[in-house]
This record gives C-alpha cells, structure tokens and sequence, in this order.
C-alpha cells in the first residue's frame, strides 16, 4: 500500500473556519508536546493533531480524543498558538459521522435531550437543596450557579451543599436557578459540538437576561471559563472560592475548628489555575483554618498537573496506566499528606476513582476546599451522605 | 460629445509623482484625464483640499503615495492612510460614491502601475459620470 | 378699511399678492416656521407663534452681493449690483418685530447713512403685521412689554391683521396699506361685529401680558454704563455663554456685518455678510490684535451696545423683547434676567 | 499683483510633439498676472537660460514658470537661473509636459489642453509664493560614540582616524563590550581577544579618542551639527590620575563582590580591575561590597597605596562636550531566564546560559578555561537548547540569529575541551553568513547530536541526583525524549540593554516592538535614525554578529562623517512653521512628528517648530485642525490655488 | 429610574464640601435658569453659589465643553453623565486638562431629556451609555441591568439609504445652516480657536450660509472629530435649525471604532486614532 498522502486543504480551511484559525501559525517546534501531560503515557501527539490539521491529513481522527484541554501547551506555545480552540475545531469537524466514541454519545445525548450531561431529570436539579435555599429573585445579589455535577452526581452533591451552607453563613443575598436552566455546556464545547453548545448558552442567557443577572458565583471552574469566555453576557462571574476567600479575609466568616496538624495537599484544577488564574484563593482558605499542615506538591500552581476529566475525558474511559488522575493521587500520596484537596467537581470524580482503584481510601481522603472549610467552621450537613459516584 | 472627466491627482514627490515621470519616461500612454499636484508626502493631504476639489468640479480625487514602510518620512504614509480611509466613508455617507476618490501606493519603480491605475481609474470616472453634487455651481 | 377671509383660504390671498409681487411670508419647516419667499401659496402657513428667525432678511439680507469682478482685470470693469425690485409683501409680521424695522432704519435708512440696499427694499414692501394670538399662552421667553410693545400694536404695518377664530381681519393702517387692501378683491368686506372684534383686541393686546420689568432706558444704560468695569458680574452672567452666533443671528435689531470677497476661477464677487459680535474673530484687527478675546467681554458688548450705546447715541434700545435670543439660545441665557440683574448690580 | 513671466520649452520635438507650445505661450498671456510668456526650442540650453534671465531683468519679473521637463530633472538647474538674476529660487514654478503630457499621449489636443491646465494651475500657485532662505549653521566637528563595545570602538577608531575628535562613552570601568568576554568566535573559530584587546589599546592611545569609563549620557540638548551632551562620571572612589595601576590594593582587600565580567560564576575584590586586559589598567571602588562603605572602617586600600589614589569622599561628577553628531553603540543584553521556571535555570545549578559557557571556555575565565561545572566536575553529557525566549510570543518574537551559531561554536570546544556527548535542541538551524553552512557541516561530522525540537522542560532526575533531565519531543521521529545530561546550555533571546531606553529618551529615538532602537529606513537608512545627526551601530540596532556590527559601525562612522566633515550646514528652507495666533494648543504637530521637530510650549499653551529638526513633509500641517501650521512652499492656500487652477479649465 | 432629587442634593453636598475644604476653585455642573425647565450650566466659585446648583433631565449640557475656558492648573470639580466624561477622558489624552486638577463627579442617569421635544434621548442622540466611564466621585446609583441602549441603532436607516437619496438629505439638512456655529461652541472636542472656517489665509470657505461653505465646514468639521466624537449630542440640540449633526458624527464614530479599534474617549491611555497608527492598520480600510 502506498504511504504517499495528498494535501487536503479543503479540510483544512473547515477546522480554521471552524475557530481553529491559529492553527497556521504553529511552527511544529514540539514544545507543545513536550509540555503535554499526556505525552509520556499515551501515543496522543498533540503536535502530530495540529500538523496533521494544517494539511488535512488523514487519521487525524485516530488521536483527537486525547487531549484534555488543560492548556498547558497553550501557556507554552511560543507561537501563542490557541491550541484548546483547534483541537475543538478539530473534533467539531470530525465528529460528525459517527466519528463520536461511545462514551461520549450517551454524553451528549443526554445533553441534548435533559440539558444535562448525568441524564438526570430537569426538573430534579434542585432537589439536592431540598427547598432550603432560596431560588433567585431580582432583589438578590448573586445567583450561585450550581453545576449539573454537583445537582446530579451523588458524591459532588456533598460539594453543593456545603458550598450553599458556606453561602448562606456568609451573609451574602443569593439564589438558586430556576430548573429551567441548563448545564453550561463547556465539555460540551471542548467535545466539538458547538451547535448544540450554542443552544444551551442561549437558553442560559436567556434566563440571565430574563432575571437581570448581573453577578455569578460558580461551585465548578468550567461554567467559570464557559460564563466568562464562551457567553460574552454583561454580568460579573467569581469562582466560589475568590468571593469566599475575601470573606475569610474581611473576618466574615472564622474557621474554628483545629485540625491538630493534619498534613494536606493541593491539587489546582485546570479550569481555576491556568485557564482562570486563581490560585492564591484556594490557598488562602486553607491558610486560614487553624491545625493543617500544608504541602505543596511539586507540579503546583501553573505548572499543576491535569486530572483528565476535562474536554470530555470525565466522561471517556481510558485503560490503567494510560490515567492522569492516578498519576496525580500517587504525587500526592508522595507529599505524606492525608488530605487531597481540590476545587473542582471533575478533579473530585476523577480522584475518587483513582483513589479507589489504586485501594488507596485508607491513606488519603479527598475533599473539596469547601468540605473542609465547612468543617471547621463547625456546620454539619445533618444526613448523612452518599459515598458513591455512581450514577 | 463623449464625457471626459477632470480628475484632480495629488502624488507625494518622492514615490508616486517619481513613478508618475517614470512612466513617461518609458512612454506608457495613458488618458489625459488626470492632472497632478505634487506635495512632499500623502500626509500633507488636508482632507479639507479633497472636499475642495470636488467642490472646484473635480469628477475624481486620485491620491498616490510610498507604499506603506517605504515612506521618504517613515510613517507620512501610514497616518495618511488613516485620514484618507476616514475622508472616504465621510463622502461616502454624505452621499457622494465612494469610488470617486482612490488612494493608491505607487512606488517610484512603478511607472507602468501608475499608468494603469490611471487608465482604470480614468475608466471608472467615465462610468461614474460627471460629479454634480459637491460641484459649485456658477 | 377692514376686510377679512377665512385663514383655510389664506392660500388664495396668497396667490393675488405673488401675482402682484414677491410675496415673503411664514412657512413651516420641520421644527420651526421662517419667513421665505413663496413660490407655493399652499406653503403660506400662519399656525405659527413666532418664527425662529427674523423678519429682517427682509430688507438685510444674511448676504448681499456689493459688486462682481474678474481677478487681474481692471477696477474699471467691475459691475456693482443693482436691485431691480418688484413690489414685495411681507407677510404676517409679528408687532414687536414691525417695531424693529423702526429701530432698524436708523442704521440703514437715516439721513446721511443711508443704504441703497436696505432702502430699496424697505421702499419696495408692504408689510402686514399680525397681532399675536390671546387666546394662547404667551411663551415664557417673550418680554416685548417691557420694551413698551403690545401683542396686538398695529403701529408700523401697513396693513394689520387679527385672527378672529378662523377667520383673519385685515385693517389698513397706512396709505400704502389702504391702497393695497382695497386693490385685494379675493378678500371679504368685515360685518361691524368684525370692526368691534378687531379694536377690542387691539384694546385687549394691552392685557395680554409677557414678562415685564420696569425699564427707562435712560436708566438702564447709565447703569449698564457704570458697571462697565464690574468684571465679575459680566463673568458670571456669562459663564455658560458659548458664545455661538445664535442670538444676533436671530435677533430683528442686531445689524452687524463683514465684508467678503470671494473668488473663484478668476471671478470675485465682494459681498456684505452678516457677522456676530459673539464670535472671537468679530473684532481681531488685522495687527492680530483682538480687544475682546473674553467671552465676559463679547457678551457685555451684546448687551451694553443694545441697552447703553444705541440708547446714548440714538435715544432708543435696540431691542424689542420678541425672545429669539433666550428662546433659541443652547445654554438658556436669558438677557432680561441679565437686564434685572444688571439693574440690580 | 505679481509680475509673471511664463517660459515654454519644445524639448526639440519631445513636447512640441504632441503639445502646441505656441498656443500654449499664447494661452499663458492671457492669464492674470503673467506679463510675459514666450516659448523656446530648448529651454535649458544656454541661450534659453539667458532669455529667461534677461526677460526677468526686462520685464522686472517676481515670478518665474518654466513649462518643460519635470521638477525632479531641472527644478535645480532652473532655480540657479532665477537667483543668478537675482530672484530668490523659491520663486519658480515648474510645470511637466514632458514625462507627465507630451511623453503619455499620442493626441496633440489631448496634450495641449492637459498643458493648459497645468500651467494654469501653476499660474494660480505661483501668485502665492513667497520667497524663501535657508539658514545655515555651524557644525561642531567632533562626534560622540555611546557604548565602547565592539561597535563603538570600531566607529571610534575609524573617525579618529580621520583626524575628528571622537568621545567614547562607556558605563563600565572598560571598553570591550561583550566580545571581551568570549573566548572564540565562529565560524573561523579565532581567538576573541586576540583580535580585541589590540583595538583597544589603539583607543587608549589614540589623541583623537577621550574615553570616557564609567559614564553615563545625562543630559542632550540641541540638534544636528550642534549637540550639546551632559555626561555623568560616576565616582570610582580611585584617582586615576594617580593610580599607576600596581593593584596593591586589590591584593590587599578583603572585600568580595561578584564578578560581573565572569557573569557571576566567581566573586571578585571590592577595589577592582574587571580584567587583566582591561582599558584603563585602572581599578575601581565597588560601593556594594566594600567594608569600608559597608562598615564604615578597613580602608586597607588606602594604606597601600602609594600614590595616594584612593579618594573616599569622590563624588560623581558631571562633564559638558559639544559635538555635531553622536553615534549609539549600546548592544545588548541576555534576556533573563529565570521568570521560565520550566528550564530550571538559577534552580539547577546544571544549567547555565550562554554568556557563562563563554566564560567557561575564557582561559582568563573563572575556571581558566576549563570546562568544570559548579560542582567542580567535567559535563559528560550536555544539552544545548536553542531559541529560549526568542522566536516566542509569550516573550520575544524576534529571533536573536546569533544563536544557532553560536550553540555550534560552544558543541565544538565542548568536543574540543570534554569527552561529553553534545545534544543540540533546536527548530531551525539558521546558518545563512558566509561560511556558516560549512561551520555547521562541520560540527555534524564532529557527531554532535542534532534534535530537532524544542526543549520543553529541563527536570532533575529522581534516580541520580544532580543529573538532569531534558524533556523534548524530537519530531522528525515524533517520539518524546527525556535526556539525561550533567549540563544545560540555554541560548536566551538577545534584548536591548536594558539601559537603552534611557538613551532612547535622551537622544529621541523611536524603539521597536522589542526595544530595539529603528532605523530611519529598514533598507535605504538603515544605520541613520528619525533624529538628524544621531546614527545607531551594531546590536542596539538589532541582533547580529561580529562582522556584521563592525560593518555598521564602519558605516555609522561615515555617516557621521558626511555632517562633521563641513564646518557649515544648510538646513531645509521647505520647513513648517506655527502662527502662534491660530495654534488652538491641541499639541497634533507634537504627536505625529517624526523628528520631533515640533514641541510644545507649555508657557504659551501653542506648540512650536524647531526647524533644525524639520524635513518640510507638512503632515503637521495636515493634522492641524485650525490651519495654524504653515509648510512653506505647500501651504494651504497654495496648494487650494493650484487645484482651483487646474480643475478651471 | 434616576433619582434627579437625590443626584441634585449630592451633587450639592460634594460641590459644597469640595469648595470649603478649597480643593477646587470651581465646580462645573448645571444651575437654575429663567424658569424650570431651562436650567444653565453652571460654574459655582463659592459656597453661597451652591444654593443655585440643580440637576434635572433637561440638563444635557456637556459641562466638559468649559474646562478649557480655565487656565491651566486650575482645580475644578467637574459633574459628568456618561457621554460628558468620555469627553474630559479624551480632553486629558489631548493633554487640554489634567486628570490631577480634576475632581470629577459622576452622575448615572437614565432618561435625559430634549427640552424642545421632551423626547427622551439616552441613545438616539447620545452615547448609549448610562454610566460615567471615569469619575472619582459617584453621585447616584450606578444603572444596572437595564437593556445597553445601542449608539449605533438610529444609523441603520440612513445606512440602507440609496447615495443619492442620502445626498439629498444631507444637502438639504446641511443647507439649512445658518451657520451660528452652535455646533462647534457646544462641542467639548471643539476648541480651536480660532477654527479653521474662520481662517482668512487660506479661506477654506466662504462666511455666508450657502452651500459650498455649509459643506465645507461641517464635512471638515465631521473629520476633525473623526474618533475624537464623543457622541454627547450637544451639537445637534445646540443647532436652532435642528440638523441632526449627530447621525453624521455617530457613523464617523462608528466607522473609527470598526477601522482602528478604538472608541473616544474611554481610556486616558489611548492615543486619538488620526494622530495615530498601527503598521498592521489594512490597507482594506481604504477601499
């Protein structure tokens, strides 16, 4: 069989009409691979993706679900090359034709008939609050934008609460949305389906712009990014922990409880670090309550490493070995800390589930910035929780 | 009789008005339409001088200058640029068709781009047919 | 003599006068009414209150061509214009404005400076006043009365005229009028129950009341004379002044002109167009001198020239209260509130 | 009235051609103002020159036309006709029915009616000129050089040669630059000093060459042909009109600073010499580090010292020159690399940059040109990582171009000088000057390992401490590579000094998107700037290489040359000037000049042209939005004549 | 809706407090005028000058139009609605204030209106904004949430418009000019003095209100302020003959902002774009 392959620039003009127009500027020094996390453990070649792109090579399919859009290519790229954009331009024209992984169809099926990637029902959304939380009205301050994750997904549903009772002792006026609402749609974006994206950011900014919303607080970085970089809507967005963080700081709110010197660890989720730039205010909560000892792993902060939930990974499956998230449990194991900390409902699901397969339950605990914090402010959350991902 | 146009040309001297001669030079025949001011540089251009060439009849406004970064000043051309752009969607949304005036970065090597931006211009005048709008009348 | 006809028919008077004449009377434009010359009778509009300019282009007009010349050729063959006037009509004049053309004559129509132009068409035109409407509010920025003129003074027109509902009573006040009036067949012959109508309304012009200060012109220009020098009172009175050219533009007295020449392809035309003392470049001599680079100090002009000067060297304001000025001025400057606090100062 | 007289030329049949020069002569004496219209075979000829002089006498002409060839062919010639019959030049008028009618038509009444309207359009504009006179000035003879690196010393030696006083500015305590820090230079490969320290020597000597150490421009007034510079000496604490360079002090002193000259792999003395082939042999005091300014007693110096050249209590002080053109000659700096954590530089103390390899194979380096790492150990295997910060949008995008060739010269002395297996990192491999190609020819055959791509993150094993890991994809192979080296070399962008802005400032000279200083014209002025008089040498310009720079500096040196080789300078007479009662203060003419010529006079709130520094381009005058800036010879109301004048007829 | 009341009352209160500390000579905001519904701008100097200070929707004025009548250096409280302080922004980039000799006081409005008309004018005639861009002092409540008045809506008709028609609306509009020039004194980005049109060498136009001259005025004059408008609409309230100068100014504005990527007068940062460039500008912007 020949080897030989022809240009087809035609497929290459419809990744850059389709938002991967920086794609021609790459200069193919491999820096990008180099930097991938994903590189040492997978034959996912995201250099190989963008060279194949610029000529329209063929096979490109075979190696676009690789990457999880952690974007530390992109921080690197001397080209300033936006990297997520071609490799969502990729898998938006690809994509089509059956080309989507299995996984990912009951993914974006369920998005496209709930509006919810966990095929829970949308009337259900809040069911988690239990009417104990108020639904937003136009004499409130801040929507608290709960992600479907935390609504849906029986661990994260722990984040949602603590996260609303952190709220609510904060003294801030804020709501809940209505069920009407839908998932933010960012894995969705990153997955390549921007039609159906498109959909589900109207239908949000319509109801923003029905209420008059003009300030967000989000439990997960991805609607953060997607509200602040994909929606263009006049409103303010925070990430929970930034607004938590200046209350901590302001004396709003006093962690009491003392954790007798526990050791914890860190890990900064992508969609807070790189792709939002907060990472002191995570710190600066775990700072402030009184007994912890904290360590820092050695990938930290920019340079943190990605847990491989997002571009859709959360919803992909990936074989032992060829797994981020279990990579970044056994660094963290590697610190001596007991705690894993993070602030992400993706980094949470995908951690829980490493710390189970590598029967690690035992040595660490993994918790959610607000979990803890919520604990040393003394609050129960008074029934007890579901310890299980399954959905 | 045919309409011939009057088009007022205003070329800098360093590279249009030079590429101008350049093309008489080597004898490239051109219509006779166009008749040239020189000023050191396109940025000289007032744009008030182009609302008054209209008024004074003018059917046509052409303006050469360097090619953007080859300015005899460095950077005339590209101020000029700006204020030329802004002159035309001036006229334009006065009313006046916007192909009445054109700028056009002719170097001193191009005697036979001049020539042609001429003729072709000359040529879209003719369609345009004589300008009677800002044109005092007598 | 009294005649009368329906203000819905005022197109058909308007039609006999244009075959008799020029014919310059009130037209709507889009947000005000202007006197202009008629070509369509239909346009002669008189739902009007004031118009926003005066009538005084009338006779001075914003430019007037002096003479034409060729550039390079010999003085000797230059051309003065010379008007050659048909009879003109202008056309529902208000009373305080009538009364400006007095005041106007001085300048353009007294012995000794007399001008062709002004003459030839003040000579050439009957005008026909119009009394204001009482039965409609007077506008806040009128104050004709202090000036001692009345909404319904027929004094100066040659013909005046009232409404009376919808119809239009017009009284001969002049010779000239009586002649014209009687010539106007298109119009009715008023009943007695007209006559009374119109002097009552003369009678009740009196009561229809603008804003009114007592003013001796005496007084208020010894006054203005006297705080000449009170900068800080003309500093703040006009401190929103913009100084535009609104105000002598539209104002019926104010007669200040420039002369221009202007050439084109080798042919001059010298002309008298109308300049503002408001604007800066009103006094810059040719030195580059300018005495009156302050807008305190244009504004002072204004009115200094109107309330002082022309009462020391004529006897009379050079103001009528008709209101253009604060009614069309951006920044609201009022100069009878200027007049009140100057004889206060 | 002016009195016109209107000469029409036949260029034999060139115009009379296609052009009816008699009826065009006739037309003329039609219009206003010409007293006078004729028209001649060839006007510039001798004969025709003397009509034209004699009818300006006989028809007491103040205004001349000459209808013929175009302004760029014999505006000059023509000029010289009018003034030697004592008109003032600016008072022709030249109209083309030449290259512009005669030469680009065919049809006589096409061309006859086009000339009628030129010259008509001339008729108009030349009624408005007014007479123009350009002033001239002294030129001070001697020239400044900023920067005694290669660039400068080269710039200054040449001028001096030429028997122009010359003042070299140098910041440091010696002239050198960066090239007396290397040890070998590619392709050729020959000794650095070598080829230096003689140069420098010559500008000791030289009685042309004041050289002025430990400097600094302070201050710069005036312009072209007339520079007036203020220049801070900066105190030494060491008399060197005393000193006889024995450095017994630097024996004798305790104190430690680091070596700046070794790029700060060793420390050196207090009262120091940066090294031992330094211009001025003279040491200096450094304040930092010393006890006695730390402590406040030691003064062993002092002691020592027998011509009593140690002066604590110096203070810096300020020198005033006068000079006609200046020279900037202020290279360059490494960009620095720690802000890129993922190279692990100033962490690792495996990694070095390119300036310190240099020093390593220096053999009056701090190793004396033993390869030996920090640790004191041989590298046995090294990685050379090109293209750090340069080529790269999140720091510099130009490339640095003496990287490439560089990263080969040091993988040679490192097979020269070690047994280490050399990675090279790069790309591109850009190897465009002469002899380059082969130099890297060369070094392949020499089994240096080529990888192409760029290093991606530099890490320390966790299996052999100390030992580092490099981190890259190769992608001709796509494979990802982790090489484990003892050694990192990192090729860092090359960046303006990082005083240049200062100088920048001072001397009005635009900068590039990277702060390199711009040339008047990237391709026809390349070594001149916007500032009349003020030329730029070398890699303050842009990065490049030894011969490279010398060449500019050579060429910089004659550009000075061409304005002090004349004691008297004649400015432009085309120039703008503001009427100070029409300048509404809105200061456009001060932000978009060029040359800076216009500046604002804050006092009288109008702006102000100097027209020493104009060039006469009258986009100021365009910009002026209440026509107060007047461009002689194109003002508004000429220009709005001629265009009335040529859309007449 | 705005409070006018409480903005009059702060408005008051600071003008008062900033004249008695002394720490400007002069505030610069809106006073009474011969009747209610014609307030003035207003400079109050002292502390008994207060009482006159008011504030209701038919003060329009750009109250940026008189900071240059000042000396330079003079202190000066200036009340700004959102248009007016894109104004001073861009008075201090064309270095005719200093930001450090103002105090600026900010007032968010929603609902000014035309006082001839009473129509309310927040986005046909003005910029589209209800909140000051730049202020140092916040005189009401900043408006939120309300729909973005769109600048740039009223043009669409005049855009669709066939050249000649829009020919034949301009030449009739602008030759309505009596030229008063109200326009330019209104103007805050006006202050040449004098201004070209009033130039005898050259005389670009002739000084009747005839055509040539009209045109050339007000088409120089739409290219003076080519991204330096910024869009208050004081010219065409000032204008007695009521042109809509400002249709004219907001698709100049428009076309700036498309073309150079920069709109007046919203950062003290920026450069005006005519005096300005950018070696990638297209050459596109030209055709």
């Amino acid at each position: 069989m020949s080897q030989a392959v022809t240009p087809y620039l035609e497929m290459s003009q419809a990744i850059m009409d389709a938002g991967g127009e920086a794609l021609k500027k790459c200069y193919q020094c491999g820096t990008c691979t180099g930097t991938c996390p994903w590189t040492p453990i997978t034959h996912f070649n995201i250099r190989k993706l963008i060279r194949f792109g610029q000529l329209g090579i063929d096979g490109i399919e075979e190696f676009m679900w690789g990457c999880s859009t952690c974007k530390y290519c992109v921080d690197r790229c001397p080209r300033g090359v936006e990297i997520i954009d071609v490799v969502t331009a990729i898998r938006n024209v690809y994509s089509g034709g059956g080309m989507l992984p299995q996984t990912l169809r009951s993914f974006v099926g369920s998005m496209s008939a709930r509006g919810n990637p966990w095929s829970g029902d949308q009337s259900k959304r809040n069911d988690w609050a239990k009417d104990k939380y108020p639904l937003f009205s136009s004499d409130k301050e801040y929507l608290f934008w709960t992600c479907c994750t935390v609504c849906y997904d029986p661990r994260n549903v722990r984040l949602a609460k603590a996260t609303a009772e952190i709220l609510n002792q904060s003294g801030l006026s804020w709501g809940l949305p209505d069920v009407e609402v839908n998932c933010c749609g960012e894995s969705l974006k990153k997955v390549g389906d921007l039609e159906l994206f498109e959909r589900l950011k109207n239908n949000n900014l319509q109801y923003f712009n029905k209420k008059g919303i003009t300030k967000i607080i989000t439990v997960s970085p991805h609607c953060l990014s997607s509200f602040k970089k994909d929606y263009g809507g006049d409103y303010q967005v925070v990430h929970f922990s930034e607004l938590i963080a200046s209350l901590v700081k302001e004396g709003k709110l006093v962690p009491r409880k003392d954790f007798g010197g526990v050791k914890v660890t860190y890990h900064d989720p992508c969609y807070l670090g790189r792709h939002s730039s907060v990472y002191d205010a995570p710190r600066a909560i775990i700072a402030s309550i009184p007994g912890l000892e904290f360590i820092e792993m050695g990938r930290n902060r920019e340079q943190s490493m990605c847990c491989g939930g997002g571009g859709g990974g959360l919803w992909m499956e990936k074989l032992k070995g060829e797994r981020l998230s279990d990579l970044r449990v056994e660094e963290a194991l590697a610190t001596g800390a007991s705690v894993l900390l993070t602030s992400c409902p993706y980094c949470i699901t995908m951690f829980e589930d490493s710390i189970r397969t590598l029967n690690a339950d035992d040595k660490i605990k993994l918790m959610d910035v607000s979990e803890l914090l919520l604990e040393s402010l003394e609050i129960n959350i008074d029934e007890p929780v579901a310890d299980t991902c399954n959905v | 009789m045919s309409f011939e146009p009057k088009i007022l040309g205003i070329a800098c001297n360093w590279c249009t008005y030079t590429g101008a001669d350049l093309a008489g030079t080597t004898r490239l025949h051109y219509p006779q339409n166009v008749r040239v001011v020189r000023v050191m540089c396109s940025s000289r251009i007032n744009p008030s001088f182009i609302f008054r060439a209209f008024q004074l009849g003018a059917d046509g406004v052409l303006i050469g200058g360097c090619h953007p970064g080859d300015c005899h000043y460095n950077t005339g051309n590209l101020y000029a640029r700006r204020r030329l752009a802004t002159t035309k969607k001036i006229l334009e949304f006065a009313g006046l068709e916007p192909g009445r005036l054109r700028v056009e970065w002719i170097s001193a090597s191009e005697g036979n781009k001049f020539a042609e931006v001429v003729e072709e211009f000359t040529m879209q005048i003719k369609n345009l047919g004589p300008q009677s709008k800002l044109k005092i009348q007598q | 003599m009294l005649k009368k006809t329906a203000i819905e028919n005022i197109s058909q008077l308007a039609a006999v006068l244009m075959e008799k004449g020029t014919l310059l009377a009130p037209v709507k434009e889009v947000s005000c009414h202007n006197f202009a010359e008629i070509s369509d009778p239909q346009k002669v509009d008189l739902k009007f209150y004031n118009t926003l300019m005066s009538p005084k282009s009338a006779f001075f007009p914003h430019r007037e061509d002096f003479v034409k010349y060729k550039v390079g050729k010999p003085l000797s063959e230059a051309e003065h214009t010379i008007l050659n006037l048909k009879p003109a009509f202008l056309f529902g004049v208000r009373p305080c404005d009538v009364k400006s053309f007095e005041i106007m004559d001085i300048h353009f129509n007294a012995a000794g400076i007399i001008d062709p132009y002004w003459r030839a068409r003040r000579e050439a035109t009957t005008i026909f006043g119009y009394a204001y409407d009482i039965n409609q509010p007077v506008d806040s920025a009128d104050f004709y009365n202090t000036l001692g003129i009345y909404a319904a003074d027929p004094e100066g027109s040659d013909i005046f005229m009232v409404k009376k509902d919808k119809e239009l009573l017009l009284k001969s006040i002049t010779p000239k009028g009586e002649k014209l009036l009687a010539e106007l067949s298109a119009l009715e012959k008023a009943s007695s129950g007209d006559e009374k109508y119109y002097e009552d309304y003369i009678k009740k012009g009196k009561d229809y009341k603008t804003r009114f200060t007592c003013v001796d012109s005496e007084v208020i220009a010894k006054k203005i004379e006297s705080i000449f020098d009170n900068t800080d009172f003309w500093t703040k009175m006009s401190a929103a002044c913009l100084s535009c050219g609104i105000c002598t533009f539209s104002c019926p007295n104010c007669y200040c002109f420039d002369i221009c020449d202007d050439t084109l392809f080798g042919k001059g035309t010298r002309s008298r167009v109308w300049d503002a003392c408001m604007f800066t470049d009103f006094t810059l001599e040719a030195s580059g001198h300018n005495p009156r680079t302050q807008v305190y100090q244009r504004l002072r002009q204004k009115v200094s020239h109107k309330y002082s000067y022309h009462v020391r060297k004529y006897g009379v304001i050079s103001c009528v209260g008709c209101g253009r000025c604060t009614r069309q001025c951006p920044v609201n400057i009022d100069i009878y509130s200027i007049i009140e606090a100057a004889l206060k100062a | 009235m002016s009195r016109i007289g209107v000469f029409v030329c036949h260029c034999g049949l060139n115009i009379a051609k296609t052009v009816r020069v008699s009826e065009l002569a006739e037309f003329a004496a039609t219009l206003p103002d010409v007293v006078v219209a004729k028209d001649y075979k060839f006007m510039c000829s001798t004969p025709g020159q003397e009509m034209i002089q004699h009818d300006i006498k006989q028809y007491n002409l103040d205004r001349v036309i000459v209808t013929a060839c175009s302004p760029l062919m014999h505006e000059k010639t023509f000029r010289k006709v009018i003034e030697n019959a004592g008109l003032n030049q600016y008072l022709l008028t030249i109209v083309n029915i030449r290259e512009q009618v005669s030469w680009v038509t065919t049809d006589i009444e096409e061309g006859t009616a086009k000339s009628k309207a030129l010259l008509n359009g001339a008729v108009y504009r030349a009624r408005l000129l007014a007479p123009l006179t350009s002033r001239v000035i002294d030129v001070n003879p001697d020239v400044m050089v900023i920067g005694a690196g290669i660039a400068g010393i080269q710039a200054a030696l040449e001028l001096a040669n030429t028997g122009k006083k010359v003042y070299l500015v140098e910041k440091n305590s010696t002239i050198g630059g960066h090239m007396a820090q290397f040890d070998k230079t590619f392709p050729t490969l020959d000794c650095s000093a070598c080829i230096l320290t003689p140069k420098m020597d010559n500008v000791l000597q030289h009685k042309n060459i004041t050289m002025l150490t430990y400097c600094e421009v302070s201050g710069v007034k005036g312009y072209v042909g007339n520079f007036d510079i203020t220049i801070k000496q900066k105190a030494r604490y060491v008399d060197h009109s005393k000193c006889n360079a024995c450095l017994a002090c630097t024996e004798k002193c305790p104190g430690k600073g680091v070596s700046e000259w070794d790029e700060a792999l060793v420390k050196r003395k207090s009262i120091y010499i940066p090294f031992p082939q330094a211009v001025p042999q003279k040491p200096i005091i450094d304040r930092e580090s010393c006890t006695f300014f730390k402590k406040g007693k030691c003064r062993l110096c002092e002691k020592v010292c027998e011509q009593k050249a140690i002066d604590f209590e110096q203070q810096d002080t300020f020198i005033d020159v006068k000079v006609g053109a200046i020279i900037v000659a202020t290279g360059f700096d490494l960009m620095d690399t720690k802000p890129l954590v993922q190279y692990g530089y100033g962490k690792y103390p495996g990694v070095y940059n390119s300036l310190e390899v240099e020093r390593l194979f220096n053999s009056a380096g701090p190793t004396s040109g033993k390869v030996t790492m920090r640790d004191g150990k041989e590298p046995q295997s090294i990685a050379i990582l090109h293209c750090i910060g340069s080529r790269d949008k999140n720091h510099h995008e130009h490339c640095s171009r003496v990287c490439c060739m560089y990263s080969l010269k040091f993988a040679h002395l490192f097979k020269e000088k070690t047994s280490a297996d050399v990675y090279q990192l790069y790309i591109d491999m850009r190897a465009a000057g002469k002899g380059y190609e082969e130099f890297y020819n060369r070094l392949s055959e020499e089994n240096v390992k080529f990888i192409r791509g760029k290093g991606a993150r530099v890490t320390e094993s966790t299996e052999e401490p100390g030992r580092l890991i490099v981190e890259a994809e190769d992608t001709i192979t796509s494979k990802f590579m982790k090489i484990p080296v003892d050694m990192v070399v990192l090729s860092p962008a090359i960046v303006p000094r990082a005083e240049s802005k200062d100088i920048g400032r001072l001397l009005n000279l635009s900068t590039d998107k990277q702060g390199f200083f711009m040339e008047r014209h990237p391709k026809l002025a390349p070594l001149s700037t916007m500032s009349e008089g003020i030329f730029i040498a070398g890699v303050c310009q842009g990065p490049k290489d030894i011969p490279d720079t010398v060449a500019q500096a050579l060429g910089a040196a004659a550009e000075a040359l061409t304005i002090v080789v004349n004691d008297k300078m004649e400015l432009e007479a085309t120039t703008a000037m503001v009427n100070p009662a029409s300048c509404c203060g809105c200061q456009n003419c001060v932000r978009v000049c060029p040359y800076g010529a216009p500046g604002f006079n804050y006092e009288k709130r109008v702006s102000e042209i100097n027209e020493a520094l104009c060039k006469g381009c009258g986009l100021c005058a365009s910009v002026c939005p209440s026509s107060a800036i007047i461009a002689r010879h194109f003002t508004n109301e000429q220009v709005l004549a001629e265009m009335e004048g040529l859309m007449e007829f | 809706m705005t409070d006018f009341k409480k903005i009059e009352e702060n408005l008051k209160t600071e003008a008062g407090r900033l004249l008695k500390e002394g720490l400007v000579t002069v505030v610069l905001s809106y006073g009474k005028g011969f009747d209610e519904n014609h307030p003035m701008p207003y400079a109050a100097k002292t502390i008994a000058d207060v009482e006159n200070i008011v504030f209701n929707q038919y003060c329009n004025y750009n109250m940026a139009r008189y900071l240059v009548r000042y000396p330079q250096g003079t202190k000066i409280a200036i009340a700004v609605k959102a248009a007016d302080s894109r104004a001073v922004i861009q008075l201090i980039q064309e270095e005719k204030v200093k930001r450090e000799n103002l105090v600026i006081l900010g007032i968010p409005v929603q609902g000014m209106k035309n006082p001839k008309t009473g129509e309310v004018i927040d986005s046909k005639t003005t910029c589209g904004l209800y909140n000051p861009v730049l202020y140092d002092i916040l005189l009401g409540e900043e408006v939120h949430g309300q729909k973005n008045a769109l600048p740039y809506e009223v043009l669409a008709e005049y855009e669709a418009m066939d050249k000649d028609a829009r020919w034949e609306f301009w030449e009739k509009e602008l030759n309505k000019c009596i030229r008063c020039y109200a326009c330019r004194k209104a103007c805050p980005m006006c202050y040449c003095d004098p201004c070209f049109i009033d130039q005898s060498k050259p005389k670009w136009a002739d000084k009747a209100p005839q055509s040539p001259g009209n045109m050339m005025y007000h088409l120089t004059r739409f290219h003076h302020l080519a991204g330096r408008c910024i869009d208050c609409g004081e010219c065409s309230r000032a204008c007695p003959v009521d042109i809509p100068l400002y249709l004219f100014h907001k698709k100049v504005a428009k076309e700036c902002e498309e073309m150079f990527n920069q709109k007046a007068g919203m950062s003290i940062e920026d450069k005006p774009v005519l005096v300005d460039f950018r070696v990638e500008d297209s050459d596109k912007i030209l055709e």
